[in-house]
């Protein structure tokens, strides 16, 4: 084959190249700034970062370590890790930064790193490039892999709801509850707010599986009262959630709620979570107040073999989940179901016996070897102002109490509630149910209401008033001392100079009368001691009205221990339940030492 | 053969200028590194300017690049080639892989910590590590060199024992020439 | 017997001349290729510090004694023909050892190195060193016909084998052999690109085929060696071309023009070309350029 | 008279193999008799580590099955994964995934370039072609964050939006590399010692090329017109302007030519998405990745790469983690059987020269 | 996905549902045909496929590891050009005794995957002689595409890891170590991150 000259001329063209100036790029003396996305060395927001390790499990290199970070201030919702990078194992692929709940990680443009010594190449992302701040390139902003949306829980629509005291939320169907439960991310760091530190990621994790029968047996691990807490808990797991700093918390709740409600009736509960109920020991403890703490310590008692018995002064077991909590936020039939569970096996419950009236906390004393009580709070404070007495002012929690027992109860068509926890909205929201129209009048702001938030959200769709800063003066009463009317001044919000909260300071003239026909009071309840003897109530520390407990609930009298809303400033469910659950390891101490 | 630079011989001092100023790759891209090296060597990092260019044979060469991960059947073409070249010699690991295992920690097949097998001089971060990098991780062994401190190839013969019981560990049918040369 | 010193000087200092500027040719042949290819390229110290570097280098390769003789061979060989090449022409100096009939010598000495290579390279065991060798045995086999009769060519026109005497004939500018025998210079200059070793004549070291050919097993001390020398031969090669075809030079000036101008061709052509594989630059060889010079030689004696 | 056979190792250190392989070869004189292909150098059991990852994860380690051009990786795996769950793409998100499919086809092409002029010995085409691949580099690290390894595609989209103007730095490089595609003309493709290096040389059998399972540039080389790309349209590709060249000869030339015309079709094709690129979302969100089931299925993908068809077959038991990945290189094919049969007879100097113009890329095969 | 035209897809199985009564031929997506067979009909299918359906080009031979099954699947992907369908054809062999038949008379490049298998999943081929060293290298034990080789455990058992990274510490377990949480035994496998 014969070279055609072509071929032989036009390589030489290429020679014309040596009049161009060369494109090398002359590193070290110039230097090309790396693309504004690089993905170069980590970067960690060590304030921002609450250490929930999810770079750590995401990364398929095991690059990424938590570590203890010495002088590091660890607030709550922060487990106190950081991570840390080795970058003898990471391949820059930003999964981690892609899923950071808290978008604190992020990768930078710098990549240079040489080193003789090979260990020398672990990087604490923050704390050894604190630099890297300003040199950011690869963060998560809009694109992060995880859902920072909640599946939205389905309710009732708010004109629909006033009808009848059927329940308002729906609950999450099989498909929702998979979704919703796959967005967590399994850290666990919100089982440090809840106070019975329920294994919150295990359940979750459980029904993102699709075993939900495993889910509900890990709930009852230390909640027998799942599905009240599934419905009514003032979660403050979600409060700490991991997504909470970018997004919405996983609906915790509404799953606990979700795997709860699959089960049917209390024989299944029996089946699922299949309990070991160890032989009796011959040992014997009260329980006063079949409230959700005293059930709970009744039913972990009952399975360690305890012989058990609750003493409840009313007709029903539950406390104020029962009587306290309406029936469109916690069905009655939910409540039985979980009850007749406890019954089942073994708790027995001595309804309609008061104790020191049906019998004497002597008797019970020397018939049990502990006592736990759980009374809670069921003496409301009074309002404190003229008219409190007349007929039409009544107070939220009987009110409450009365509905749940299914009495009627005449309200008229104005109502106002005084207050601004739970129990008020509760009080307003069942009036609203009766026909009322329904004001709430409330010292401080809104945004000051100790209720949940969802709640206030809930009464406003309602079509409940919320009447922040206004201060109640006077109730106005006609001439059968019934209620007319009522009398309030607005407020200023004063900044605390000590640094609290701001306090209410009624603004002078700026007074108004609002006609009602009746006004319930909700601004808080405190505990009746008066059947407690008196030789115990002196040796009994108590403080601004609560009991003083240590970490096992035991009061100072051994063989007394208490819990629930007289014994804890938490006011909820779940704060009884835990102080249940810890008496129970504080009772078993007490007893079984003392057996030794 | 190490000279130190303050021995103060001006034929120690030359002799180490020439060897910081022409570095020959042995030409062996053992892993996924190799990639990044077309780039640096070629037009665009050009780091012929360096001094540093490749070599087709072990026997010529003085740096010895391990361009990422080793599987075991590689690592032991590449301890090999390293006691093949002349002294003196230098090693330079390429990427995460060769520190730590890098992505391929769990891999059967690829040994994770490149020193316990071959003396590195030099270890470049990245996965992989651009041209500039690779250029640094250059820059960076000249001045080893420059100050006499690259002596991976001295501390490969002291420990020789040492690195053939972790080399056998891994090469199940060691069937190689010991090293003599 | 009488002792030139002035010749004397010139065997001791012409193969430093030599070696100085043949690196640095190499050097500059770096940086002019880096320049083509988009880039600056290394400094043109370059090929000085990787020679200083390759001799500070340890030697412990043992594959016996033709390996060690190999690059000595080579540079001695380089050095001789560089003796028998007068670099300066009509300098006493830099006349070195050139005689009468020295053409001829030149030829086998030239040769020479390269046998001495392939029996290095031939006892290292390398197969890719002994493919290399024999490769580059067939491919002199195949520039040194065109050469041959290149300078077959111009001895017949000149009536002499002495290099002196041709540089004698070229006086003046018109006078250069290029120009008296254009035939002969074209197939001299072909026979030249093959002998260069650059693309598309470089099948000998072709480092995707078979690593870098003979020099496969060389490392170190032995690599400087035939660097050395490799740099010498170029020069050699270089003043050799530049005696016969363009005149010589009378001061080292012109020399180095001329031989640089000499140098680029090869370089050149080298960087935008591939290269040929072994029987087809024989085929290349044994048609144009032994073309030419069979032309050149008809031409002389017709 | 027979020639003594002598062996020769052609790797796994050694310049002209194309990555770590080897290719045990008996010659007889400079005639290759019998060549055996060695591989196992780069094995990382890439299908092992990912039955140990889970789906998400497993989108960092594929790419690094194959360093020249990673993105046909993750776009098998992300098209596996969809067509296993049933995930839609966003439209935007598939002209994306064209254009780096693209882009990466004229890097590795760019690559190849080099490969196949550094084996013939023309060293200054390398020193061009990865210097010019270097502004697709550019263009990769600036659109996904990094040079080699993109991890851009995936299930669902890919991973990140255009950055700003990017589609403007897009078509001014295609531009810069046209005009450089005369000047590769003129000192490679049109270069008479290259021709004839090329020509005849590593002849695949038309009749046999698609029983043998060649694929890609090979067997278009054969004058065969079979592309994934019309054969089987994913993505976007039934909706572009573009023609698959063929050449009839079956050597390396053909070969070569073929690429040679591809990287035209490629610089087209890119122009054309970015054309008609539309606006709207670039990703179809995927589970958290810590709770990604993938529902029971099994897929065979490909994707026309480089060097031919890459197919993925990925089976998913409805976990976590895939049950099986198994990955099927064109090297797989061309690096081994082929290789071993059409390197029967030539010459030894050809032997790199085959290889790089078959595109052999070790990592695929034993990944 | 979008109604597609599946009439050549239709004809194929048919085809197939004909001559092989025992197949379970299904269409699972324009393009995508399924073949489920017993394993001695194998060898006869894709010869039949080969030379009568125009499935020329083997595009990649597969095997899946159902331990739970003890059974492994090989996959036969078979490509018609002509047709610009694909067939996936199946079958199942015993994972004790795994062996199979080559198909390497078919296709030349079948020797390639076979000795893959061969390596990586132990699987006989009877047929062909060249089941040698494919990937690995002295490889000693089960062959380690296997599921039940472990290869994180082989991994810390042969390769050193840099140490220094001791300190670490599980976000989960730290959590409950300051809550004094204590996690069940039956919930601990739902609490350890599933990937790690």
């Amino acid at each position: 084959m014969a070279l055609n000259l072509k071929g032989i001329i036009s390589p030489y063209n290429a020679l014309k190249q040596a009049g161009r100036k060369p494109h090398t790029v002359q590193y070290p003396y110039k230097k090309k700034e790396a693309a504004d996305r690089y993905r170069g060395f980590h970067f960690n927001d060590i304030q921002e970062c609450i250490g929930c390790g999810t770079c750590s499990t995401i990364c398929q290199n095991h690059a990424i370590d938590m570590i203890e970070i010495e002088g590091l201030e660890v607030g709550p919702g922060d487990s106190g890790l950081r991570p840390r990078v080795d970058n003898g194992r990471c391949c820059w692929c930003a999964l981690c930064v892609d899923s950071c709940p808290t978008g604190s990680l992020s990768l930078t443009k710098d990549y240079l790193y040489v080193s003789e010594d090979p260990n020398s190449f672990l990087l604490i992302p923050g704390i050894d490039n604190p630099d890297g701040q300003n040199r950011k390139s690869w963060i998560s902003n809009g694109n992060s892999l995880l859902d920072y949306k909640r599946i939205p829980m389905r309710e009732l629509e708010g004109q629909e709801r006033v009808k009848s005291f059927a329940e308002v939320v729906l609950g999450y169907n099989e498909e929702e509850a998979r979704t919703e439960a796959a967005r967590c991310l399994g850290c666990g760091i919100c089982t440090e707010n809840c106070p019975v530190h329920m294994h919150i990621p295990e359940y979750i994790n459980a029904i993102a599986r699709g075993d939900d029968k495993m889910a509900v047996k890990i709930i009852y691990d230390n909640n027998p009262l799942g599905e009240t807490c599934g419905k009514v808990c003032t979660r403050r797991c979600e409060e700490i959630c991991a997504f909470t700093k970018r997004g919405e918390p996983i609906a915790i709740r509404w799953l606990k709620r979700y795997a709860t409600e699959t089960v049917e009736n209390e024989k299944m509960i029996e089946e699922i979570v299949n309990p070991t109920i160890l032989p009796p020991n011959g040992h014997s403890v009260a329980i006063i107040g079949a409230g959700p703490g005293g059930l709970t310590a009744a039913y972990y008692l009952a399975m360690r073999g305890f012989n058990v018995m609750v003493y409840e002064a009313k007709e029903h077991a539950g406390g104020m989940i029962m009587y306290g909590i309406p029936k469109y936020r916690l069905p009655l039939d939910s409540l039985d179901k979980q009850i007749e569970y406890l019954q089942s096996i073994g708790v027995e419950i001595k309804f309609n016996t008061k104790v020191g009236k049906d019998i004497s906390f002597d008797e019970i004393r020397q018939h049990h070897e502990a006592v736990y009580i759980g009374i809670g709070f069921e003496v409301p404070y009074k309002l404190g102002i003229t008219g409190e007495d007349a007929s039409g002012s009544i107070q939220a929690i009987n009110f409450l109490r009365e509905i749940n027992r299914e009495k009627h109860i005449e309200i008229g068509d104005k109502v106002v509630v005084i207050g601004g926890g739970n129990v008020a909205i509760d009080a307003a929201r069942v009036s609203r149910r009766l026909g009322a129209e329904v004001t709430i009048l409330y010292r401080r702001r809104v945004e000051d209401m100790p209720a949940d938030w969802e709640e206030i959200e809930g009464a406003e769709d309602e079509g409940v008033i919320i009447h922040p800063q206004a201060i109640p003066l006077e109730i106005i009463t006609d001439e059968n001392n019934k209620v007319k009317a009522i009398k309030y001044a607005n407020a200023e919000m004063i900044p605390d100079p000590k640094g609290g909260r701001p306090r209410p300071k009624i603004i002078e003239g700026d007074e108004h009368i609002l006609e009602v026909t009746t006004v319930i009071g909700a601004i808080g309840q405190e505990a009746d001691y008066s059947f407690l003897p008196d030789d115990i109530k002196e040796k009994l520390e108590i403080n601004r009205g609560r009991i003083v407990v240590n970490e096992d609930r035991q009061t100072s009298i051994p063989w007394l221990f208490a819990g629930g809303d007289i014994a804890n400033r938490r006011a909820d469910a779940i704060g009884a339940i835990a102080d249940g659950f810890n008496a129970v390891k504080g009772i078993e101490k007490f007893i079984l030492k003392e057996d030794k | 053969m190490i000279y130190d630079k303050s021995s103060g011989k001006i034929v120690d001092i030359i002799k180490n200028y020439a060897r910081k100023h022409s570095l020959w790759i042995v030409a062996y891209g053992t892993g996924c590194g190799a990639i990044e090296l077309p780039p640096t060597m070629t037009s665009r990092y050009d780091a012929e300017r360096f001094g540093i260019r490749g070599s087709a044979t072990p026997r010529q060469a003085d740096v010895l690049l391990i361009t990422g991960y080793l599987a075991v059947k590689t690592l032991k073409r590449v301890i090999r080639t390293y006691e093949q070249m002349q002294d003196p010699k230098y090693v330079i690991g390429f990427g995460s892989c060769t520190i730590n295992g890098g992505m391929y920690w769990d891999s059967y097949n690829t040994v994770k910590a490149l020193d316990r097998y071959l003396p590195v001089d030099v270890y470049i971060n990245g996965c992989m590590p651009r041209p500039e990098a690779v250029i640094s991780g250059f820059i960076e062994l000249q001045k080893l060199i420059e100050a006499g401190k690259a002596n991976g190839a001295k501390k490969y013969k002291e420990n020789l024992d040492w690195y053939r019981e972790n080399q056998r560990k891994v090469i199940k049918n060691w069937k190689m020439p010991d090293y003599n040369w | 017997m009488n002792i030139n010193w002035l010749s004397v000087l010139g065997i001791i200092t012409t193969p430093i001349i030599a070696f100085i500027v043949g690196v640095t040719y190499g050097g500059l042949t770096r940086r002019i290729t880096a320049r083509i290819q988009n880039r600056y390229g290394p400094p043109s110290s370059q090929n000085l510090l990787d020679i200083i570097k390759l001799y500070s280098k340890e030697t412990s390769i043992q594959h016996g004694v033709m390996q060690h003789l190999g690059p000595v061979f080579a540079i001695t060989a380089s050095i001789t023909t560089l003796y028998f090449i007068p670099v300066i022409k009509n300098s006493v100096v830099f006349t070195n050892l050139s005689f009468n009939g020295d053409l001829i010598f030149l030829l086998y000495i030239m040769v020479f190195g390269s046998l001495g290579m392939a029996l290095g390279a031939g006892q290292t065991g390398n197969p890719n060193a002994a493919i290399g060798v024999s490769r580059g045995l067939s491919q002199m086999v195949g520039y040194e016909i065109p050469f041959v009769l290149s300078l077959v060519a111009i001895m017949t026109q000149f009536h002499t084998t002495s290099l002196t005497d041709l540089l004698a004939v070229q006086k003046h500018f018109a006078d250069w052999i290029i120009f008296q025998s254009p035939l002969a210079f074209i197939a001299g200059i072909l026979a030249f690109l093959g002998m260069m070793g650059y693309a598309p004549f470089d099948v000998v070291i072709a480092p995707a085929e078979i690593a870098s050919g003979p020099p496969s097993e060389f490392g170190g001390k032995y690599l400087a060696l035939m660097m050395t020398s490799r740099s010498i031969f170029t020069f050699a090669k270089l003043v050799l071309f530049t005696d016969i075809f363009l005149g010589g030079a009378s001061d080292f000036i012109t020399l180095i023009i001329k031989t640089f101008l000499l140098y680029m061709i090869p370089v050149l052509t080298g960087i935008v070309f591939p290269r040929f594989r072994t029987e087809q630059s024989i085929c290349f060889f044994w048609k144009w350029p032994l073309v030419f010079g069979v032309l050149a030689i008809l031409v002389v004696v017709l | 008279m027979r020639e003594k056979e002598t062996t020769l190792y052609l790797g796994p250190q050694h310049p002209g193999v194309t990555g770590n392989m080897m290719v045990k070869l008996k010659v007889a004189g400079d005639t290759v008799v019998k060549a055996e292909t060695h591989v196992g150098y780069l094995h990382r059991a890439f299908e092992k580590l990912m039955e140990q990852r889970t789906w998400m994860q497993s989108f960092p380690i594929v790419c690094r099955i194959c360093v020249p051009e990673p993105d046909p990786n993750e776009e098998n795996l992300a098209r596996a994964i969809e067509e296993i769950e049933g995930r839609e793409v966003p439209e935007r998100a598939k002209y994306i995934r064209v254009m780096i499919l693209e882009l990466s086809r004229l890097a590795a092409y760019m690559l190849w370039m080099g490969g196949q002029a550094g084996t013939a010995g023309l060293y200054t085409v390398p020193q061009w072609s990865v210097g010019d691949r270097d502004y697709i580099i550019d263009l990769f690290e600036e659109l996904t964050g990094g040079r080699i390894y993109h991890m851009y595609i995936w299930a669902g989209g890919v991973r990140r939006d255009l950055p700003e103007g990017f589609a403007d730095k897009v078509l001014r490089t295609m531009d810069y590399l046209e005009s450089r595609l005369p000047e590769y003309d003129k000192l490679f493709f049109e270069n008479a010692i290259f021709q004839k290096r090329a020509k005849g040389v590593g002849i695949i059998d038309k009749d046999k090329a698609l029983e043998w399972g060649v694929v890609g540039p090979p067997l278009r080389g054969c004058g065969i017109k079979h592309d994934v790309r019309i054969d089987e349209p994913y993505e976007v590709y039934d909706k572009l302007d573009f023609v698959v060249p063929t050449h009839e000869g079956g050597d390396v030339w053909s070969r070569a030519m073929v690429r040679r015309q591809e990287m035209e079709q490629s610089i087209s094709i890119i122009r054309q998405v970015i054309d008609k690129m539309p606006a709207g979302e670039y990703y179809n969100k995927v589970p958290n990745p810590l709770n990604w089931y993938v529902p029971e299925g099994d897929a065979y993908v490909k994707t026309e790469s480089a060097r031919g068809e890459f197919g993925y077959y990925a089976v998913s038991d409805g976990g976590l983690k895939p049950r099986r990945v198994h990955v099927r290189g064109p090297a797989y094919v061309h690096g081994v059987s082929l290789l071993e049969k059409i390197l029967v007879g030539a010459n030894i100097s050809d032997v790199a020269f085959i290889m790089n113009s078959l595109g052999v890329c070790p990592p695929e095969i034993e990944r | 996905m979008k109604t597609q035209n599946i009439n050549i897809e239709k004809e194929i199985a048919t085809e197939i549902q004909n001559t092989f009564h025992t197949a379970e031929v299904n269409i699972k997506r324009n393009k995508r045909i399924e073949v489920k067979l017993r394993n001695d009909l194998i060898p006869p299918f894709l010869s039949y496929a080969k030379n009568y359906l125009t499935f020329n080009h083997l595009a990649h031979f597969s095997c899946v590891d159902w331990i739970e099954q003890n059974e492994f699947e090989l996959v036969y992907i078979i490509y018609s050009y002509e047709k610009g369908v694909i067939v996936l054809a199946k079958t199942r062999i015993d994972r004790e005794k795994a062996e199979f038949v080559t198909t390497r008379h078919l296709w030349y490049q079948a020797e390639t995957y076979e000795r893959e298998l061969h390596e990586m999943f132990g699987i006989n081929f009877k047929g062909n002689d060249r089941l040698n060293e494919f990937i690995l290298e002295d490889w000693e034990g089960i062959p380690p595409y296997r599921r039940d080789f472990d290869t994180v455990k082989y991994a810390t058992d042969n390769f050193y890891t840099r140490p220094g990274r001791e300190d670490a510490k599980d976000v989960r377990e730290n959590v409950t170590k300051i809550n004094k949480e204590e996690i069940p035994e039956f919930a601990k496998e739902y609490s350890v991150r599933s990937l790690k």
